[in-house]
């Protein structure tokens, strides 16, 4: 087994439950993107596209949509195999004395000891598989080595409004970490934690094992590793990242996050040749767009047949669109049918739903979600009004739902 | 479908369709905003079930090799069976004009050898269609036929192309009575130039044309062996394009805008596979004005397009307007050009303000990678 | 997702305790096995060659090896994907409510219903990862389907003395089975399952659901399922399978069968041609026999050196072997350096296993077994006594052993 | 290595190798148990960072683009990157006299243009050898060469191929001041086929030879610009074989029989890939004996073997002797054969009986699939 610089350990295993019917089935890292992606393929491709070929999948939740995406990692250039390193799914797993599932960040990472230690690095780089953005991890490795950090944390800038939903940083003037607040009510920056780490592995071996035998610590890296880290004074630098980072957890961040790929920013160019965002492609044929139709400000994938107006929105591959129908600021996923004359506003319609003709989904400010399979009956008013208190608030507002 | 092979034969008169095929063979020509020739009869053949395939290539293979690589998107890429380049055969006598050179099948006579199928179904390459070649399997062997040709009833050839034609009276058995090589006569259906025979015949047939040094399996075996052998014509109904020149390459892609053919061909229940490309979804801009044109992935479009074909990675500048053309892979258009009837090939780029208009039957064609800087073309 | 009229679920997350140090890192399924294999490379190869082409692979204890041998499945072309079926590893996984390690067999397909129901199989075949055996299942499938049985269990003649140790079936003389029992004690028949079960898969569904249901329930097949089966009366057909067949679950059985495979019998031909057993290979260079050496009676695989003597013995790829060394009935994995004069009598050498000059390792009747990575010192003298009581004996016995 | 390109270029003089190349291309010939002589160039390549490789193919392409697929033994394979095949340019002229035919390399320009790399580096297909290029490619910019050639001192041809071979003068800077076609001078070192330079470098050379229509890089460009260019030879220490005849293909095989060639070639720290073939382990049976021999998986051993090479599923029946031999993949030996100082083509099947024996510097050659019938042949 060949020696590597630097791994990466990329956490898949959340829930995502505040994304509600997006991750009935599926892990939020594979809750489908962009018209075309998965969140999981931005760090992924990044992790590519800075040169490291060595990464750990650490899975836990329904991991099977996520498991057959990845499939060889061939997709991302991570063909995975005996020697080579390549993309690794690293599920929970029993030993002679039981099973543990991946209580924390941090003891998921301590449960996969031996996969790391095979490829026995220097450096490890912890992920998060459920933030869109485009980043140079090679970089960060740069200037951890030349601050001869044993952590680096990689910091964006946020709102200060929305700094007390983050992992807060305070750093000196040398870019040294000097506090960490995880969601602090009264933030003293606005510097947050992007949930990507580079640790020096020597390093994290010690802490990881320190943080196991701690009967109190929920083993998380944010909560119990960091602040211990902090505490008994490693050399602990913030790396600025500048450019588009979110974290899409809430349905209204993914809508919003989907959104800004409308925008004509530069801050997400899908379209720069150098740093490609890889996914696992289906076959489809070409998108056709019918006579007679506008279409405008919109992402449309292979396969899809629109035979009505869009507009702002976002179409994955192999949806159709019935004559007449117009939809506008909504996102659509792949294998939805939908009908003709039919209304959509600002909704999120999940994979192969099929709604019925002269339907109207849409709500006054709120996002509308229909989830996965669900048929809409012809003629629908859906017109949801989906609040974080849960999902069957929303199952019951949803008139001409069936199956 | 484990008892027969099949074999995509290799057009050698690649002058015909002029600049395409610049560096490509035939069968690489790009088709339908996102497939090369090629993927049909290899997606008929796999959709049928057939699993050990050999394509016979010119020297002009790198684009063909690398579309096709192991036939992964294919299904191909097993161990047993699989997807086999042939060589071509270099013989310089009366090359352009053999139609089917079996010669080229006998320099792979180890191959042949080597493949267990009792059945070989050869294909050309320029045939564009879905069709089931299983039902051609059952019918050939219902007929206990020796050579089953496909054929199709009622096709018209562009005037240019008729000559290009191979043309078979069926009687109602099905039977193949005469074959007319370039003139149709009443009642005669056109050859789709896909033919299938067992392959110890193919085999006694190789051994002839060797003694003969007549190569061409329509004019040297089909026609003077019309009594001998039993050959029937088995009448397809979908639609069929033959890809036969220039003007028949432009003008059947713009079959494709019509919706029932579309279905037919490329959103039919059976697949028509090609290589698979990465690229983001395709950006419709703020201004876009699309209406009836059919669109890869991956491309930008600012302006107006209306019954046309874009390849993957095509961007329209704002105030650009596309009209009734073919855009290939990467090919740029700045702002404000005009285009109608246009065939741009890879990569062209076409700057600010340049008109191409063409009122003529044939299509203006733009070769790989040229730079149009402002010109004023109008062809009648 | 295209429907399938039968898949293979493939029980492969053994920890083979009886195996001991073979399955120190590795569930047994991932033991290598004959020379270049590893045991589930039957079962698997098995599938292809039926024509069975999506496999779903059950795993739990130490999964990391296997895994990554089995990487995309194309050695077996069972390349995993999103479309066409092909390998896929299922390993237990957390939901809503919390995760649930695979208690028992049929504990571990219920876990899995999702996945099966993705294709919407009519026959479901079970299988273990853990047995030696060319069979062609779809014979099986086909008597199954003959038989209009709800239920096909494949049986093979045993021993009598043996049949104890098995699940011995009863039948009448149609082949259908009357009665089932679990190792008994004085055998009725000696007609031993071989762990090889097709079921309709709206049969097994509903006895899934019976016996998840069922609090006093092991949730396995031959213990639970299968009798609650035959309670109920239904068409229980067994399938006589002739040919060779071993469960390879003790360190005296799996050295048999190795051996077996140096006999020049027909019943485990791995040169027909017809019916590959395939593996993932590794690159590796021809193997060198040096001048001065006898070799007879031998299985030697790619990348070995052979310097000294081999006879009855079986090596894997990128062994060594020192000059006026002695080998004879005996296994030898991949990447171990024997040194000179070394002689080593019925025993198995683990991986990366490093021998010193001039050591002995040898004992009476019982087989020798040096766990992977270890390193036998020079002029050791290695007379292990294994027995089954467990492996801290042994490594007391073991002189000479260092790292 | 992002920096460098390399080209795998085509001998054209296939005859050389007799039998051995009927059907298959140079690049292609099987060698030293499990590898095809391509397999040399194109890991050395890999294993000194490589990723952008084409090799050019003759019309003899099926061999080589089956076994090397999209390359993924070789990890080219990737996005970016990768492996392609280049077509030959076909042209009548001299064509066997070129040794390394630039307008192989012209008629590929758009490949060469498409790649981003600043330099290329050429290397001939029938050189064997385990060397770390990045050394070369080390010096070459320490040298500031415009062209470095990689050479071996004390490199003895047999005598029939010393006119194949390509010599040179090295001043003691490394400067090369005077190269001889086949005629070898005192203190000259022999040329290994393999060159680096910049890529605008051999545009220019392109140009040049296209201007000129003489297109050897050797003769053409070489030997009449030694004074213009900085020409500079890398003396690469390890072992090398020039295949460049049937006679060096037998003699140099037999070279690996030597344990410290095997290592320093085959069991190095950087490996010499190729194509993975499933494939049980190799058994020998009781009352075989086997000595000084190098083996690949998949063969059954019933007799005796000698200070022989033996490919893949190679069987040896009972009583057989074998000796001084090179056996390739799938040959069958029937009972108490002897052969000696002979090579068996693919698939050569001797039965029960047959004596082969050679006592001249020159192996008897089987080709290809032959059977041989109790026949005794003794070549003096």
């Amino acid at each position: 087994m060949e020696r590597k610089e630097c791994i990466a350990m990329l956490l898949a295993g959340g829930q995502g439950s505040r994304l509600r019917r997006l991750t009935k089935n599926l892990a939020k890292p594979a809750v489908p993107f962009g018209g075309k992606y998965r969140i999981i393929d931005f760090s992924l491709s990044n992790c590519i596209n800075s040169g490291i070929d060595t990464v750990g999948i650490l899975t836990q939740y329904k991991p099977l949509v996520l498991n057959s995406y990845i499939g060889s990692g061939s997709a991302w250039d991570l063909q995975c195999g005996m020697e080579n390193g390549g993309a690794t799914i690293l599920p929970p797993y029993v030993r002679e004395n039981g099973g543990e599932w991946y209580k924390g960040t941090a003891h998921a990472i301590y449960q996969n000891f031996n996969f790391i230690e095979k490829y026995d690095p220097k450096y490890v780089l912890v992920l998060s598989g459920d933030h869109v953005y485009k980043m140079d991890y090679s970089r960060m490795l740069q200037n951890h080595k030349e601050k001869q950090a044993d952590v680096s944390i990689s910091v964006v800038e946020v709102e200060w409004d929305e700094a007390p939903r983050f992992g807060i940083m305070n750093t000196d003037k040398n870019d040294k970490i000097i506090d960490f607040e995880e969601k602090p009510q009264i933030p003293k920056s606005n510097l947050a934690s992007m949930g990507v780490y580079i640790f020096n592995w020597d390093i994290l071996k010690e802490y990881l094992k320190k943080d196991v035998s701690d009967a109190n610590s929920a083993n998380d890296f944010g909560k119990n590793v960091i602040p211990r880290m902090l505490k008994e004074d490693l050399e602990m630098c913030a790396y600025h990242f500048e450019g588009y980072w979110r974290d899409v957890g809430t349905v209204e961040s993914y809508w919003e996050a989907s959104m800004d790929m409308l925008e004509d920013t530069e801050f997400l160019n899908f379209f720069s040749s150098g740093w490609n965002i890889y996914s696992a492609s289906i076959a489809q044929p070409p998108q056709y767009i019918a006579p007679d139709v506008h279409i405008e400000r919109a992402l449309v994938s292979d396969g899809c047949l629109v035979n009505g107006d869009l507009e702002h929105s976002i179409l994955f591959p192999d949806v159709y669109i019935g004559k007449g129908s117009s939809i506008k600021d909504s996102i659509i996923m792949s294998g939805a049918r939908i009908g003709q004359g039919v209304v959509i506003r600002k909704a999120i319609i999940g994979e192969n739903v099929v709604v019925g003709n002269n339907s109207v989904i849409a709500s006054q400010d709120q996002i509308t979600v229909v989830g996965e399979e669900e048929k809409v009956l012809s003629n629908s008013q859906i017109g949801t009004v989906l609040r974080n208190e849960g999902i069957d608030d929303t199952t019951k507002t949803v008139a001409g739902l069936s199956g | 479908m484990k008892e027969v092979m099949g074999i995509i034969h290799h057009l050698k008169n690649e002058k015909k369709y002029e600049e395409i095929t610049q560096g490509r063979c035939v069968a690489a020509i790009p088709y339908g905003g996102k497939y090369r020739l090629v993927d049909f009869p290899l997606s008929n053949m796999v959709n049928s079930g057939i699993v050990n395939i050999g394509v016979i290539t010119s020297l002009n293979l790198r684009a063909l090799v690398d579309h096709l690589g192991k036939g992964e998107e294919w299904g191909l890429d097993k161990k047993k069976g699989g997807l086999f380049f042939l060589p071509t055969a270099i013989s310089e006598s009366n090359r352009d004009k053999r139609r089917l050179d079996l010669e080229d099948i006998y320099v792979n006579l180890d191959y042949l050898h080597k493949s267990v199928e009792e059945y070989v179904l050869i294909s050309g390459s320029d045939i564009v269609c879905n069709i089931d070649l299983s039902k051609v399997i059952a019918y050939h062997k219902e007929k206990k036929a020796d050579i089953t040709m496909v054929c199709k009833e009622g096709y018209k050839f562009s005037d240019k192309d008729i000559e290009q034609g191979v043309y078979l009276e069926k009687l109602t058995s099905g039977r193949v009575s005469a074959i007319s090589l370039g003139v149709p006569q009443v009642g005669m259906v056109v050859s789709m130039d896909i033919y299938i025979m067992k392959k110890s015949l193919l085999f006694s047939l190789l051994q002839d044309c060797s003694i003969k040094g007549r190569w061409d399996l329509v004019s040297d075996v089909l026609l003077s062996n019309l009594k001998e052998l039993k050959i029937f014509g088995y009448a397809y109904e979908g639609y069929v394009a033959i890809v036969n020149s220039l003007q028949s390459l432009y003008r059947h892609q713009m079959d494709l805008l019509k919706p029932e053919i579309l279905q037919d061909l490329l959103f039919s229940k059976e697949m028509i596979h090609t290589k698979l490309k990465d690229g983001p979804p395709t950006r419709y801009c703020g201004g876009s004005n699309v209406k009836n044109s059919l669109i890869a992935n991956g491309c930008q479009i600012e302006g107006s397009v209306e019954n046309s074909i874009l390849f993957r990675k095509v961007k329209i500048g704002r105030g650009a307007v596309i009209r009734n053309s073919i855009l290939m892979p990467k090919v740029e258009i700045g702002e404000d050009v005009v285009l109608d009837k246009v065939i741009l090939d890879k990569g062209v780029c076409v700057k600010k303000g340049t008109k191409l208009l063409s009122d003529s039957e044939e299509p203006i064609v733009i070769e790989k990678n040229k730079v149009i800087r402002g010109e004023v073309q109008v062809k009648c």
